[in-house]
Parts: structure tokens; sequence; C-alpha cells
């Protein structure tokens, strides 16, 4: 049975425990994604270039990409997910820890884009995951994926 | 002598060093590579078949997105295709424009190749001063179209608009500090003994294997063969300027580095030829509306794109749209020398293998 | 100021004692609180260091690093930790469950035990043995178990070349390390910590054994599996090599550890080569604070600067460089004893 | 000698670290963008004809819009334009085609969005603009905002009833009309939709009834 936002109320006044642990929780999460480094195609030069000098990433505490699936948070979809790659990104998807996210960065990943109209390419990043942040663009400006991460942020703490 | 077994590893799809989506298998003999097998189409988009479906006008924005890193080349090379179809003739000050923002597409893809090799290699710093660079190349690309990286500022017979007036400035601007540049790269990256033994006399392609193999681009130069389109075929107007053609000796990952280094020298030496002799005039020509070859045309026509020979085979019927466009994407013929070159070497080399040979897996999926 | 630390220390003894316990039991109750000490200056320290790493390579690679979260983003390392403390946990089922798990708590009491031994101040060190240079030498070694039980455990490829590469590398960065300490224990004639600080009041031993201090940082670097030496983790090629399957805390806490190595063995430079807590104004404990972190401030620059090194190329240059060079340290050090005896020094 | 080309690589990164930072601090900062920046598409609704040169244009079906003719002078009056961003490639093709140069780009690059749906953007035709159409849709859009607030008043007297009508089952009306007291702009919707198509209100109401029915299994549980 859902729980109506009445009832989580109550509930939070009764938890208040519980319930600034998950401020905490969510204040330390929301202020660390370790994005995958993963992508395909124009975008993550993109991303490469949110991590260099001139826009850096690392002011967020974002900059740690982590090569290995086990450690990232967030999996950054940068570019079109074609049918042949779809079973990795799955698969890495299945090997990252809860709690995990996804960014769908840039047409491709958002909605298959330009390429939506070619066999081998999925129509969004959204047909194999719950996606969290939609960033438009093509390929997207290194300060959007900022937007789109800092949006994230808010969601998170939210949650 | 120890028995030993061999094992297969997955390097990629999703690694940080295979340049976007591409697998290698490698069968292992402990950190011995024995063989590599390519897989590719992981990038696969289908943009040859898209292009049967778009107009010729329609198709320039996916041209531009063949090779991302230069995206200036591919679509000059489609450009130019249609308009060796059509038998437009592009005014004075396009062909200069043309050449300009081409070469700066050169320089960004190979400063971006020092880059990611840096990166590759483990030595971070070296690609943020990369990048630091790059983006200079990448404001001047949005000054004039407002795009950063995928322009789709040319247009057939032209340009979609002149420069602004504030690129010509910018750009000597670049040029100048090209020198400061190299001296940087040069002493953090090439002079640097670490990564001297990292590259040199590892991945070593001869002259007769690159050639059969049909190796173009800089890594062919690299094995020492003296075949760059600007100079056996000029295109454009690449006739009216004075460059070297730099030539590397072994064919190792190493010469392969130093010839893109020094090809960013000569790219900036054409650029500033272009700017000095670039004359005032029309930015496009007079061509009509809709664009529609003459039925049963057959066009090839290639250009020297930053990974190598570029080419673009399109069919006419007739119609809007091309009935048949086939991109000869050098990076993908250049990466099937991969296991050739990584034989025999270790599993870090093999690394260093792709990174020199530098694809673009956009352009060698399609 | 100079003596809190070792005034406290007595006072506690002596109020335990004056409580009618054996002075037995109060010195052992007094080393638990050492411990407990020590572990809580790892930690602070630890979340320190990885938010001055990341700032440093910020800057030397021209950008800010981590500036949101307090004052000049120093918080940014507790975020961190907040969020891989509540990471899921994931033991992988192909994985030896046992060792998969008990291999970062290995490596992180290994790297916690080093400190026993280290003078963190005129008379500050926790066990002042007669061996504490060999102890730090032995128990450094170790570490290389706990990278073999991840990267066996995990049952991966990728984490078994990266834990083979850590046994290949350390064991043999280990000899030209050792060597190039004996140098500076022929001088001083004691492994004991004190006494070798005690040597250097006149005059640092980084002057009189300067080729054994270079072999030192070389082999250290390798032994501590920094850049350019970082063979096991090695995100470029080996995606993250013996750590590849670990998440959350477990991962954390192999990331602690080898910032606690990294610490430990700075100190030991501190202490070997630059004349440890010795020096003029301030009090013992801050100099040796100040000269480690410089030293780390080296590793840094040199981490981020330097391609990585080919393996073979690695296990080359022990065998065949690092090693008859500080074979030659040590012959050259004995003739000059030798010789300075003779003279009547 | 050996070793010399680490020690320079080392003092070019030593330099580094005491310059100066080239960051831009992006959210306080923003970047100074050139003129021909491309950021998002927008539509000055005025100016524009309906001569659909832009939706011919472009090469992946971004842009769509309705028109309607007008008998009298023959001209086309747009009625909806809609830029489904996630296809844009920004090749800037519609911008150039556009004869009334209404088309443009402007400089906000900040488009991030929770839902996929939120991408997209669709200009209706303002309020003020309505009475420019021909006659007789004029006339059909007032008769059917008509039809559409006597409706939205009747649900609001009487939901129930008339949602159970609609579904063809009294208890489920009830349980609808339940969740929907608190929901004022579903039942809006509700409204719009039997007025402009009964087979899709039906549809989409007994999809809510099956959700509230499943939520609160009793009528009673429901905390107002």
């Amino acid at each position: 049975m859902a729980v109506n936002n009445h009832d989580e109320e109550i509930l939070a006044k009764n938890n208040i425990i519980v319930t600034t642990f998950e401020k905490l929780w969510n204040w330390g999460r929301s202020r660390s994604f370790w994005p995958l480094s993963y992508g395909c195609n124009c975008c993550p030069i993109e991303m490469m270039a949110s991590g260099a000098a001139r826009f850096d990433i690392a002011r967020y505490g974002y900059e740690v990409f982590r090569a290995a699936s086990r450690q990232a948070d967030v999996l950054v979809v940068a570019g079109p997910i074609t049918a042949k790659m779809k079973p990795a990104v799955e698969r890495v998807w299945a090997q990252m820890a809860e709690p995990k996210w996804v960014v769908a960065m840039g047409n491709c990943a958002v909605s298959g884009g330009p390429f939506v109209d070619g066999y081998s390419v999925l129509p969004g990043a959204d047909t194999i995951f719950h996606v969290d942040v939609y960033i438009p663009g093509c390929p997207v400006r290194p300060e959007a994926p900022f937007q789109g991460l800092l949006e994230l942020k808010k969601k998170v703490e939210k949650q | 002598m120890l028995q030993t077994d061999q094992y297969n590893i997955n390097i990629g799809p999703i690694h940080p060093s295979t340049h976007g989506g591409l697998h290698v298998e490698a069968v292992m003999d402990g950190e011995t590579i024995v063989d590599a097998i390519v897989h590719v189409g992981y990038v696969h988009r289908a943009v040859e078949k898209i292009a049967e479906s778009r107009t010729y006008t329609q198709f320039i924005p996916y041209a531009s997105r063949l090779d991302y890193l230069a995206s200036h080349l591919p679509t000059m090379g489609y450009v130019q295709t249609v308009e060796k179809m059509l038998d437009i003739h592009v005014p004075e000050r396009a062909e200069y424009i043309r050449i300009i923002m081409g070469e700066f597409s050169r320089i960004a893809s190979h400063i971006l190749f020092v880059g990611s090799l840096a990166i590759d290699l483990g030595a971070t710093t070296g690609f943020t001063y990369c990048m630091r660079d790059r983006e200079k190349i990448l404001d001047l690309f949005e000054m004039t179209s407002g795009q950063r990286m995928i322009a789709s500022y040319m247009r057939f017979g032209g340009f979609a608009e002149d420069l602004p007036e504030e690129f010509i400035p910018a750009a000597r601007n670049f040029l100048k500090n090209i020198p400061q540049m190299f001296d940087e790269y040069n002493h953090l990256l090439s002079g640097n003994e670490i990564l001297q033994a990292r590259l040199k006399n590892i991945g070593v392609l001869s002259a007769e294997d690159a050639i059969n193999y049909g190796i173009t681009g800089p890594n062919l130069r690299a094995s020492g063969v003296d075949y760059d389109l600007r100079k056996a075929e000029p295109y454009g107007i690449y006739d009216r300027f004075a460059f070297d053609v730099p030539l590397g000796e072994k064919g190792d990952n190493y010469d392969r580095f130093m010839v893109r280094l020094q090809e960013i020298e000569q790219s900036g030496r054409i650029i500033t030829q272009a700017l000095d002799q670039l004359p005032e005039g029309e930015i496009r020509a007079k061509i009509p509306r809709i664009v529609k070859p003459e039925k049963g045309l057959e066009v090839y026509h290639r250009i020297e794109s930053a990974k190598g020979e570029l080419g673009y085979y399109i069919v006419s019927d007739g119609g809007e749209k091309p009935y048949r466009l086939h991109v000869r994407a050098p990076s993908f013929i250049n990466l099937m020398v991969l296991p050739l070159i990584s034989r025999g070497g270790k599993l870090q080399d093999i690394i260093a293998n792709i990174a020199t040979l530098d694809p673009v897996l956009g352009e060698a999926d399609r | 100021m100079e003596h809190f630390f070792v005034n406290t220390a007595h006072a506690l003894v002596a109020w335990l004692t004056g409580l009618g316990l054996a002075p037995g039991w109060a010195d052992l109750i007094l080393l638990v609180v050492q411990w407990i000490a020590v572990i809580i200056i790892v930690i602070l320290n630890i979340t320190v260091l990885i938010w001055l790493e990341r700032k440093v390579s910020g800057f030397i690679q021209q950008r800010l690093g981590p500036n949101r979260l307090g004052p000049f983003g120093m918080f940014q390392t507790i975020a961190d930790a907040i969020k891989l403390l509540t990471k899921e946990d994931i033991v992988p089922s192909q994985t030896d469950r046992m060792i998969f798990k008990t291999a970062p708590m290995v490596f992180i009491i290994i790297s916690v035990m080093l400190y026993v031994v280290i003078p963190m101040g005129d008379g500050m060190e926790i066990v002042d043995l007669n061996v504490g240079l060999f102890y730090f030498i032995s128990i450094g070694s170790l570490s290389t178990i706990a990278l073999l039980m991840a990267g066996w455990g995990s049952n991966n490829k990728w984490s078994l070349l990266g834990g083979m590469r850590s046994v290949a590398q350390m064991i043999s960065y280990e000899i030209p390390l050792a060597f190039s300490l004996l140098g500076v224990v022929m001088i001083t004639g004691s492994l004991r910590m004190s006494d070798i600080v005690a040597a250097q009041s006149n005059i640092w031993f980084v002057v009189l054994q300067p080729i054994a201090f270079i072999t030192y940082f070389i082999s250290a670097t390798a032994e501590l599996n920094r850049g350019p030496f970082d063979m096991p983790e090695a995100e470029q090629e080996l995606t993250s090599g013996a750590y590849t399957e670990y998440t959350g805390m477990r991962w954390a806490l192999f990331f602690l550890a080898e910032y606690t190595n990294l610490v430990a063995v700075s100190a030991l430079m501190a202490t070997v080569f630059f004349g440890g807590w010795q020096g003029p104004w301030l009090p013992s404990w801050l100099w040796i604070i100040i000269k480690t972190y410089l030293i780390l401030n080296v590793f840094f620059l040199i981490k981020w600067t330097f391609p990585r090194i080919r393996m073979d190329h690695l296990m080359s240059f022990s065998w065949k460089f690092l090693i008859p060079v500080s074979l030659a340290n040590i012959l050259l050090t004995g003739a000059g004893i030798e010789v300075l005896m003779r003279m009547g020094w | 000698m050996y070793g010399t080309g680490l020690l320079k690589g080392l003092g070019i990164t030593l330099k580094h670290t005491f310059e100066r930072e080239i960051t831009q601090q992006y959210p306080e900062q923003m970047p100074v963008l050139p003129a021909r920046f491309r950021g998002n598409l927008q539509l000055d609704f005025q100016d524009c004809i309906a001569c659909e040169m832009c939706t011919k244009v472009c090469p992946n079906g971004v842009l769509s819009l309705e028109s309607v003719r007008d008998d009298k002078t023959n001209k086309k009056k747009l009625m909806s334009y809609s830029i489904d961003f996630q296809y844009c490639m920004y090749c800037n093709f519609c911008v150039e085609n556009c004869p009334k140069h209404c088309l443009h780009f402007d400089h906000n690059f900040e488009l991030a969005a929770y839902d996929r749906e939120n991408i997209k953007k669709v200009y209706q035709r303002p309020q003020e603009l309505v009475t420019d159409l021909p006659e007789e849709i004029v006339a059909a859009e007032e008769k059917n905002q008509k039809r559409i607030s006597v409706m939205i008043g009747a649900l609001q007297k009487d939901a129930p009833k008339i949602l159970g009508k609609l579904l063809e089952d009294e208890e489920k009306g009830k349980v609808l009309a339940a969740a929907l007291a608190s929901d004022q702009d579903k039942l809006e919707k509700i409204a719009v939709m039997m007025v402009e198509d009964i087979e899709k209100a039906k549809k989409v109401a007994g999809a809510l009834a099956n959700k509230a029915a499943k939520d609160h299994p009793k009528e009673g549980n429901v905390v107002a």
C-alpha cells in the first residue's frame, strides 16, 4: 500500500534519527557523484573537456572518473546506444552499486537524436533504464553537464 | 620451459582507453599479447543508410558527425564531393576559409591525439594542457558557427556566413602561440624518457605493411611513405601553399606521435599563408535551392582528413536524395593493422598502439 | 608546547598508577590510548591529504580543484566518505569470499602498523624498537599480500593481473629500498629510529647519502604503487587493477591504506634523510609534519607529471640499475667510514 | 643525460602550479558566448507565415507546425508550432531558410530536464491573436471553450454521477471522483478530454480509476 504525504509526515516525526541520517547520506551522495568513464561519440569529448582546466568538473567534486563500474555512482550515457552496445551498457549498469543514477547527455542519449532513424540505434537511453536527468544538446557545451549534474544533486537532496 | 596457459581478455567496449566503443579481444600469455582481435561496430549509427533518406543538403550535419574531432574536414570532403557532382565553382574567399577551418580542425584533432595519448599512458596533466590549447580552437569555431565541436558551417558552394570580425586576430593569436605550446609538449611529453621508452620501437609498422593494409594519413607517413593527398593530388586550393610533409623513419609509436606533432606546425604554416592571402569577396556561390544531380551520376572524391584518406562515393538517381553514399573511413582501415603491430607486445603496449593509431570510432563504425 | 604530548602521556600513567594500578597495566592502557590516537590521526590526516592531492593536482593542471564544500572545498572528502559508507556492498558470486572480504582489512591493518616505530616528535615513538627500521621494512613489504589477496579473491582477470603486477613490483623494489637504508644504518650503527634521528643533529643524511636518498625515493614510490609506478591500479589499462571488483567502503579501505602507507613512507623519509623531528623554533612534532607534507607534495607532483612506466621496464630498472647502484653506495659508504675511522674521526 | 627530460617535465608542471588558474566557475561566472552561439531555438510567433520551409529543410524532423488556411485572404495562419529539441542537430538550416527571420537561436544552453517531455517546446497561438483567425474557427473555438467550462462546472458539482456514466460503472466513478476531488488539474484535463474526444477520456478515466482503486482498496481509508 502506498504511503501518502500525510503518513510520511507522521513517520518522519516518529523517526527523527532516521530522517536526519537520510539527510546526511543524501548530502554526501549528492556532493560526490563519481561518473563512470564511458562514452561513444562526440559528447564524451565534451565530457573530457569539462574535466580539463577551463571548465573543471572537480570544483563540484565530481571529477573522479572511475574506470571500474563498481565504484561509479553516475552512468553518464554520452552518445547513442546501439544495438551492439546495449548488452554491454546493461551489464555495466548492473555492475554498479546502489545508489546509482543515469544522466543522458546529448541528444543521442536522450532520444537517439540525429541517428534515431538508423536501424541500429536505440531511441534513447530510457529504453533500457530509468534516466534521472536529460541534457539535450548536440554536442552539449561542457557547462551543460554541470547544470545537469547540479539538477541531479537537487533531486538527490530531495529524496 | 614452464607450460603456460593462454587466456582472453576483453579490452572494451567500455574501457577508459578505447576511444569510444572499440572492443579488442586480446589473447594473452601472461602480460604478453599473442593475438588481438578487433571488434568494431559498437558505434554503428547507420549513417550511410540515413544518408539515403536525407536530401543532399540535409546530410551536411551528419557528415560533420563522422569525425567529430575534426568536424570541418569530413564536412569539407562531403561538400566538395557534391560540388564535384554539380560542377559548382566555389568563390575564392570561401576556398581560403575552407582551408583555414580545415587546417584548424586538423590541429584540434592532433592536439586531442596528443592529449589522449598522454592520458592513456597515465600522464593526466599533459592531457589537460592539450585540452587547454584545444579550447582556443574551439572558441574560433564557436565564433564562426556557434557550435564548439560540430560546426555545420560549410554549405554547398561556400559557407553559411562570413567570418566574424574578431576571427582573424584571434586566429593569428593562436598561431603565434604554437611555438610556446610546442615547447611545453616537448618538455612534458616527447622529451620525457618514460614516454620515449613506452613508445620507441613499439608497434612497428613497416612501410610495406602499411601500404599493403591500405593505411593512410599520419600513420602511413610515420612509416616513411611520402604520401599526402594535399601534395599528391591537390584538391581545393592546396597547391597554392608551401608546406612540408613530415615523415617518420621506423613507423613505431614514437614516429606516429612525432609526425602528428610536426603536422600541427605545418598546418599552422598553411593557415598563416591562407590568412595572409585571404581575398575579399563573395562567400557563397549561387546554387539552386534544391540540389538534384543528374541521374546515374557516380562520383568519388577524397581528401586528406586528420586521420587519413577520407573518401565519399555518391551515386545519384536523379532525385533529391543520394541513391547510395559510401564513406571510405580512414579510421576503420587504419584500425585493422592493430593486431599486426600488437602481437608480441605487452598489454600496456596495446593501449599505446590504439592511441597512436588514433581511430575515431564514429568514423570507423559510421 | 614542545613536550605537550609526552607530558600528557606521563600524566596519564602517573594518574593510573596513582589509582593503584600496577605500572605494567598502566603502560598497557597508555599503549591502547596511543593506538587509538594514531588511528584517529591517520584518518583525519588522510581526509586532509586526499583533499590536498585533489587540490594540488588541480593547481598543477591550472584548475581549481574542489572548492564548493566548506572553505576551499575542505569537506569534499567528508562527503565522499559518507557516500562510500552508504554505498551498496557487492560481493560478486564467483569470488573467493573469505579472501575477498579480508584483503582490504589486512591492507589497512598493515599500513597502520607502520606508524608504531615512527618518531613523531622528541620521544614520541609509540614503541622505540631496537630494530625499528627493520620492522618498518618488513611490515611494509607485507602489503603485497593484501593486494595479491584482492587480485586473486576477486576472480577477475584485470584484478589478477593487477595483483600479480604488484607482487612482482614490490618484491623487486624491496631490495633497493632496504639497501638504500643500509647506508644510513652503517653510519649510525643502529636500527633504532631515535638513534638515527639523533645522528642527524649536525648534518642531514640526505647530504651524506645522496645516492641512497635517490634510490630510496624511487623505490619508495614503487613500493607505494604511486604514479608513475601505479601498476596494480593502472586505470587506463587495467580499469582499476586489483580493486576492480570492490565497491563502497571496501574499496575506500584500500584507498585509505594506500594513503596511510604514503604518509608512513614519507614520514620515514623525513626521519631517515631529513633529520626527523629536529628543527629550530617550532616544536618537534610540528617539524616532522612539515617535512612529511613537503615530501608528500613532491610525490604528488611526480605522480601528476609522469606517464606510467611499462611493467618490464619497471622490473629491469630495479634489477639492472637500482640494485647495482644501491650496492655500490653501500660499498662507497663502507669505504668512506673505514677511511674516516683510520683518520681518527 | 638520462633523466633530464624527466626534470624538465617536473619544471613545467611546477611552473604551472603557481600560475593563475584558467577555470571559469560556471554557475556564478557565466561563459562569454559569441554572438552566433546556438543555444535554444526560439520562434517569433507573430511573424511566422507557416510557409513550412523550416520543417522541410530540417534534417531530423525537429520542427512541426499546425496551420489553418483563411479562405478570404487565402493566407495560412499558424495555429501551433512545436520544437522537439531532443532531435535537434544545431545545423542552423531552419534559421537560414526562414524567409521571415522568425527563428533564432538564443544563448541559453541550460536545458537539462528531469523529464523527456519537458524538452519539447510547443508554441500555442496567443490569446490576443485568436480573433485574428477565420470566423468559423474562432466560433468553433469559443463553443468548445464554453462546453469545457460547463463540463468542469458539472464535474465539480456532481463528479461521481458523471464519471460513473462515463465509465459505465458507478462504483468506479465514485472511487475516481474521490481521487480527483483533491486534484483539480486532472479534473480539468478529463473535462477537456470529455469534450474533445470521449473515447480517449474513457480510457484515461478507466486507467485512473483502476489506479485509485489499487492505491486505496477501501474508500474509507482515504485521508482527506
